[in-house]
């Protein structure tokens, strides 16, 4: 098989850069043939006619592809809702969707397609915390909105522009919403001695941070603390730590695989008799990666549960079943379902699709029909306040249908404020 | 003149071939290149918006790319680490920003980008080189090399931002009399493209030079090499590290330009997706793997979004068949094929 | 003058068996010498360690007043040792001409005079009319040939030949050696040839160097050699004649 | 004395569980030199196809061997198709083999979807070895890749097949005159390589979780595990290599955060081939 070895003699190289050199000076003689102005700001969405365009990214392939579904489904089946109403201001709304592949920086290009080459009017979705970090730069930029469903850290100024940034809304829960309000039940319950185990990064470590710091108000102790690395098969060393531990309840906020993993062979290893288990991590769709046998008796803690007995969780559910009957849904898809709704409100109440409009409308808006109960954006930090249930898994259980029972449940949760320089966060 | 020398053989067969016929088949490689580059010029005229703001990132996955096809398809060297000097390359330029400042801190990021390229890169191939570390086993540690890029980058989130990522701003690189400010998305596309039209040059001046010729002979067979007098574990490591640091420049003007980095930058899907480029664009011609990153990044885009399923899918069987039947890869093969005609006529 | 190759006690053993023990050598400038011995004689040991293939364990190789014992294969050939291999080692999917090439960018001539020495050095080795051709498939002399120019092109001054006559015809053997005695002659390069084929060696008319169970038991010319009684006791049932 | 039995215990679970997943790899590395990439959508296919059987009724022990079949012949067929061209070229079967790797796990997300999948564990329960608690289901794998790496030794070292086959790894000439086949010698070896990894991917479903990049959290600790071990040393290499990586994992991770344990556990297994190429108890 022919290889190049001496492909490009001197002459032939030389020629080759003359041309390549040719072209470079080309653009600057053929004056008044300028390269098109590409301006950043991204167009002016759909303009003020014509369909209302949300771009939604969500990890419909890669590592949390299961995640995905409800994800995007939230969000579809509340614009299904909202233009089988009529629309907003008369006009009807469409649903861009965008795969993150699971990968931030495909969301960086992504974010960049909706806004440049579709033309949305604002984001929807991300899902991790890196996700929505690298929409940020970009949102930002054009000052775009975006609508960000997921469980994740809080918000703290060192982190902006992911967080801490006007054009940026929270509609899921942080650490003071989602684990606060259940440390007392589970001190009282199971004891205060916590051995808290979580993945490697800046979600697990944030939220461990600021248990610990409750936990400790409450008379409570951490007896160990570890960091897993992303896909780490095995657990045998950490099993024997916690084993020996002399803790009461392990704390974790392992994601992906990893949770999945660890569970599993927490539970084979016998260790569920001895540790309750509280994860903060783990909704419907990953407790069932994880399977009925090595999640019963276990705790988790969110703002919103399938099972949870609300009459708009009611109604929200038979909506789902014929709909999406496929999808396990949970609190990102709700977090995403009730995104929508509010920003219809919010456009509704501007009476223009806008940037400015929106995101003035939206802070300090409060959406009763939600299906986890009531939520209310804070206008100070963009975060919502929303409810928050503990629930354990029942034994036995066969679906989402009867996973989990609630055994505590606060209607409101005031998060902590933001840690951001200039509240409120308000437009430029 | 050395023309006659340093030729390629034009087809399978035994025979002799003529010099012009050779000049015709360079000639292929050459105008497919100007027309790439011409083609990529002018892109900003005719399109705005997105594509303006997403090539050059496609240009700068062109370019990893090249730093591979070095490696690969002239010195025999597989590496499923690339992905983590690019990483390197974007994390040293943002904590450069990030931590000194001033007006010279972009320079100093791409300097430090590039050192810690070719440092890593050489330490790590003398280290393996010089023990004859070849073939499998060296695709083995630069799997390592990724997983630990990754995993570190997760983990040493003071210096990272680990897992969340960290935000990296558009620069202004000073030229001395004048400022070129990358924020507006048409700066940033010349100043890549002029970078990646350079890497292409250099990358082919390399390939026309003693160092190519012989790094060549070493892909063909390392030990007639030693034994001729060159020390090839010096020449691997050279390349090594041409290729470490290039990829790692390419991935600090990836940061810069996107604005984003996260650890997955480094880690081994993303290193192995380089390796797919290559093999499909053909490693054994510089404008194939080139055309190989930019495409393949084009195609991903378009399609992932219609279907990704399939997409995946025809990307794995398509690189079987490029790795094991069809080694010229597709760029590869379209340049072969006049030369192929012509023999077949012959 | 001081001799080109001066080796002594030159000894190797692998795991307790002592392939090469005391083994000595000398050799002048433009001179040829044949190691010939029976399978196992540790012949291949010997021009490993003259090429740096293999480090000895003891003894010294003087090559130019220089101990290049246990110096690594690439700095051996750059002192101008150079080793063509027992099977014929070369660049099967480059053409003659970048096969060439190699070697003669090797010695740091400027690029203007590369092709030069190429096409020089293919003329010695009767394969200007090949020059274009891939080398894998040239046949299998015509290999060697290639790979000896590939030494004379490395500027060698002195060649290890290992079995260079290895499946030609008796035609491309005689020319072998009238390829090795022209390159001696003309441009003054040494070589060190093992070899089986013993009309070969007898054609090449140089000293020869008779190696038996790793240590030297004769040397001198071929015809003192052939009459030699523990020669002939070590090739017996051998064809020696 | 507690802590010190029951990190041993755990050093001892980690290796071999490790050295099962990798045993497949050893023998397809070790015998015909095909470092297969492919090994972790093997293992993925595996764990599905028991799944599967579960899920339709099928006891346990029966969906392992079930497994392990379907496995073997989805080797055997890649061999037959494509690899079986490659094997005097080891880098082209390292990157087909990659290759394999991604069409195949690209299939098990069209035929079975991306949710996560779990199996109940067979053998709930745990029993205690002085003292130190261990689940009856992770003692049981870790038997069972015992007795595999046992019998696999058995084989190679005490029946003429073993002899057969190990003259092959010394010599394919002279195999050839010993009359082995080696064509069919090389297929039957990657098939049970392959069957191996099915066999080990349905054996640890119920410990992990069951999705189709599973594989990839093996990849790079298993070929360190079988490489670091040596080359030509089937049995001996894959266990030490397992020890190596999974148990040094363990006992660093006594002293250091995990990521570090990792970190140095690879470099060490980077600087362990630079030293010796061939392996710790490898020969060339």
């Amino acid at each position: 098989m022919p290889r190049p070895l001496g492909g490009f003699d001197r002459r032939a190289f030389l020629t080759a850069s003359l041309l390549g050199g040719g072209a470079v000076l080309a653009p600057s003689l053929l004056s008044g043939c300028a390269p098109q102005s590409a301006d950043n700001g991204g167009g002016g969405g759909g303009g003020q006619d014509g369909p209302i365009r949300v771009g939604v990214i969500s990890p419909l392939s890669g590592a949390w592809t299961v995640y995905g579904k409800a994800h995007s489904a939230g969000f579809q089946m509340a614009v299904d809702e909202l233009n089988a109403a009529g629309g907003t201001l008369g006009r009807q709304w469409e649903v861009v969707i965008a795969d993150s592949r699971t990968e931030p920086q495909v969301v960086t290009e992504q974010a960049n397609r909706l806004i440049r080459e579709e033309q949305v009017d604002f984001l929807a979705g991300t899902f991790s915390s890196a996700e929505r970090n690298a929409a940020a730069p970009v949102v930002t930029q054009a000052d775009k909105l975006l609508l960000y469903p997921t469980f994740y850290e809080g918000q703290s100024q060192e982190f902006y522009p992911g967080v801490c940034n006007p054009n940026v809304f929270m509609f899921g829960p942080e650490p003071s919403e989602q684990v606060w309000p259940h440390l007392e039940y589970m001190i009282r319950e199971h004891g205060g001695r916590f051995f808290m185990v979580g993945s490697d990064y800046v979600w697990p470590r944030e939220t461990n941070r600021l248990t610990k710091q409750r936990l400790e108000e409450l008379g409570g102790s951490v007896v160990g603390e570890v960091y897993i690395p992303f896909n780490t098969p095995q657990y045998g060393s950490l099993l024997g730590d916690i084993g020996r531990s002399g803790a009461d309840v392990v704390f974790l906020s392992l994601t992906g695989s990893d949770t999945v993993n660890f569970r599993r062979q927490f539970a084979a290893a016998g260790m569920k008799q001895d540790f309750t288990v509280w994860t903060v991590d783990d909704e419907e769709a990953a407790t069932s990666g994880v399977g009925p046998e090595a999640t019963e008796g276990d705790y988790v803690s969110f703002d919103y549960f399938w099972s949870i007995d609300t009459p708009n969780n009611q109604k929200f559910r038979e909506k789902v079943r014929s709909a999406y009957p496929d999808v396990i849904m949970n609190t990102v898809g709700v977090a995403m379902y009730n995104a929508a709704h509010m920003a219809a409100r919010a456009i509704e109440e501007a009476g223009e699709v806008s940037t400015d409009g929106i995101r003035s409308a939206l802070a300090g808006m409060t959406f009763d029909q939600a299906p986890q109960g009531t939520l209310t954006m804070r206008a100070e930090d963009h975060q919502a306040t929303l409810p928050s249930y503990l629930v354990r898994a029942r034994p036995g259980w066969t679906s989402p249908d009867d996973m989990f029972e609630v055994v505590n449940q606060v209607e409101s949760v005031e998060p902590e404020t933001a840690q951001c320089d200039d509240l409120p966060l308000s437009g430029a | 003149m050395d023309t006659e020398v340093g030729t390629r053989p034009d087809g399978q067969e035994a025979r002799p071939t003529r010099a012009g016929r050779l000049r015709a088949l360079l000639s292929a490689e050459n105008v497919i290149a100007v027309v790439l580059f011409v083609a990529l010029f002018y892109v900003p005229y005719f399109l705005v918006g997105f594509p303006v703001y997403v090539l050059p990132q496609y240009m700068l996955f062109g370019v990893l790319a090249l730093t591979l096809c070095l490696l690969w398809g002239f010195g025999g060297m597989v590496s499923f680490g690339q992905a983590a000097f690019f990483a390197i390359g974007a994390y040293a330029l943002g904590v450069t920003l990030r931590d000194v400042g001033g007006p010279t801190a972009p320079w100093l990021g791409l300097l430090l980008a590039l050192g810690l390229g070719v440092v890593l890169a050489a330490v790590i191939g003398w280290f393996l080189f010089s023990a004859d570390v070849r073939d499998s086993y060296f695709v083995l540690v630069t799997l390592a090399l990724s997983t630990i890029t990754q995993v570190l980058a997760n983990s040493e989130s003071q210096l990272t931002g680990g897992f969340n990522g960290m935000f990296v701003e558009r620069v202004t690189l000073p030229f001395g009399v004048v400022d070129v400010s990358l924020a507006g998305d048409l700066a940033a596309y010349y100043v890549i493209f002029a970078f990646t039209l350079l890497c292409y040059l250099l990358f082919r001046y390399i390939q026309w030079s003693a160092f190519g010729r012989v790094l060549v002979s070493i892909r063909e067979n390392e030990d007639r090499s030693r034994a001729l007098g060159y020390n090839t574990a010096l020449y691997k490591t050279v390349a090594f590290a041409v290729s470490g640091g290039v990829a790692a420049v390419a991935g600090a003007l990836y940061a810069t330009d996107a604005g984003f980095v996260s650890p997955t930058l480094g880690g081994v899907l993303f290193s192995t997706s380089v390796v797919v480029w290559v093999a499909i664009g053909g490693r054994h011609y510089f404008i194939g793997a080139l055309i190989g990153g930019i495409g393949i990044s084009i195609l991903s885009q378009t399609l992932n979004a219609r279907i990704p399923e399939y997409w995946q899918l025809l990307l794995g069987l398509l690189f079987v068949v490029a790795v094991g039947f069809f080694r010229r890869g597709i760029v590869g093969t379209i340049l072969e094929l006049p030369g192929r005609m012509r023999s077949r006529r012959g | 003058m001081a001799e080109l190759l001066e080796v002594q006690g030159l000894s190797k053993s692998f795991g307790g068996v002592q392939a090469n023990e005391d083994v000595h050598l000398s050799l002048a400038e433009a001179s040829v010498r044949c190691v010939v011995g029976p399978n196992g004689a540790g012949k291949s040991t010997f021009v490993s360690m003259l090429s740096g293939h293999t480090v000895p364990d003891a003894g010294s190789i003087r090559f130019r007043d220089r101990d290049i014992a246990g110096w690594p294969a690439h700095k051996v050939a750059k002192a101008g040792m150079v080793r063509k291999f027992q099977r014929p080692s070369f660049y099967p999917d480059l053409t003659v001409a970048q096969n060439l090439e190699i070697p003669v960018l090797a010695t740091g001539r400027r690029r203007g005079r590369v092709g030069e020495a190429v096409r020089d050095v293919a003329e010695q080795v009767r394969l200007t009319d090949a020059l274009d051709v891939r080398a894998a498939h040239l046949p299998h002399g015509r290999t060697q040939w290639l790979e000896m120019g590939m030494l004379v092109a490395r500027d060698a001054e002195l060649m290890l030949l290992d079995e260079p006559t290895a499946g030609m015809t008796p035609e491309e053997t005689s020319a072998t050696s009238r390829l090795i005695e022209t390159l001696v002659r003309e441009r003054g390069i040494s070589a060190i040839v093992i070899e089986h084929d013993m009309s070969f060696v007898r054609s090449l008319d140089s000293e020869v160097t008779v190696l038996h169970l790793g240590r030297v038991i004769a040397e001198g010319p071929m015809s003192v050699i052939e009459r030699d009684e523990q020669v002939r006791a070590v090739y017996l049932g051998q064809e020696v004649t | 004395m507690d802590r010190v039995l029951s990190v041993l215990l755990d050093v001892v679970t980690s290796t071999l569980v490790l050295a099962l997943v990798s045993l497949g790899l050893a023998v397809v590395f070790g015998l015909v030199r095909v470092i297969n990439m492919g090994h972790g959508a093997m293992l993925a296919l595996g764990a599905y196809v028991a799944w599967t059987c579960v899920n339709r009724g099928i006891p346990f022990p029966v969906a392992v061997l079930v497994a392990t079949v379907a496995v073997g012949i989805v080797g055997l067929v890649f061999e037959v198709l494509v690899i079986r061209h490659f094997y005097e070229q080891p880098f082209e079967t390292l990157l087909i083999s990659w290759g394999f790797y991604l069409v195949v796990t690209e299939l098990i997300k069209l035929v079975w979807g991306t949710d996560l999948r779990s199996l109940p564990n067979p053998l709930p329960g745990t029993l205690s070895v002085g003292g130190a608690g261990i689940g009856n289901y992770v003692a049981v794998i870790s038997l069972i890749s015992a007795a595999l790496l046992t019998a696999t030794a058995l084989v190679l070292y005490r029946t003429d097949l073993g002899v057969k086959v190990r003259a092959m790894i010394q010599n394919r000439d002279m195999a050839l005159m010993l009359g082995v086949n080696a064509p069919r010698m090389y297929r039957s070896v990657f098939a049970v390589g392959a069957a191996l990894a099915g066999l080990a991917g349905a054996l640890i479903a119920p410990m992990f979780s069951i999705e189709p990049d599973m594989g990839t959290l093996w990849l790079v600790r298993s070929f360190f595990a079988v490489i670091v071990g040596g080359l030509g040393a089937i049995v001996g290499g894959t266990l030490v290599g397992s020890g190596l990586i999974g148990g040094a994992t363990v006992v660093f991770a006594l002293f250091s955060k995990q990521v570090f344990a990792q970190t140095v556990v690879f470099a060490l297994a980077v600087i362990a081939l630079r030293f010796r190429p061939v392996g710790i108890l490898g020969r060339r």
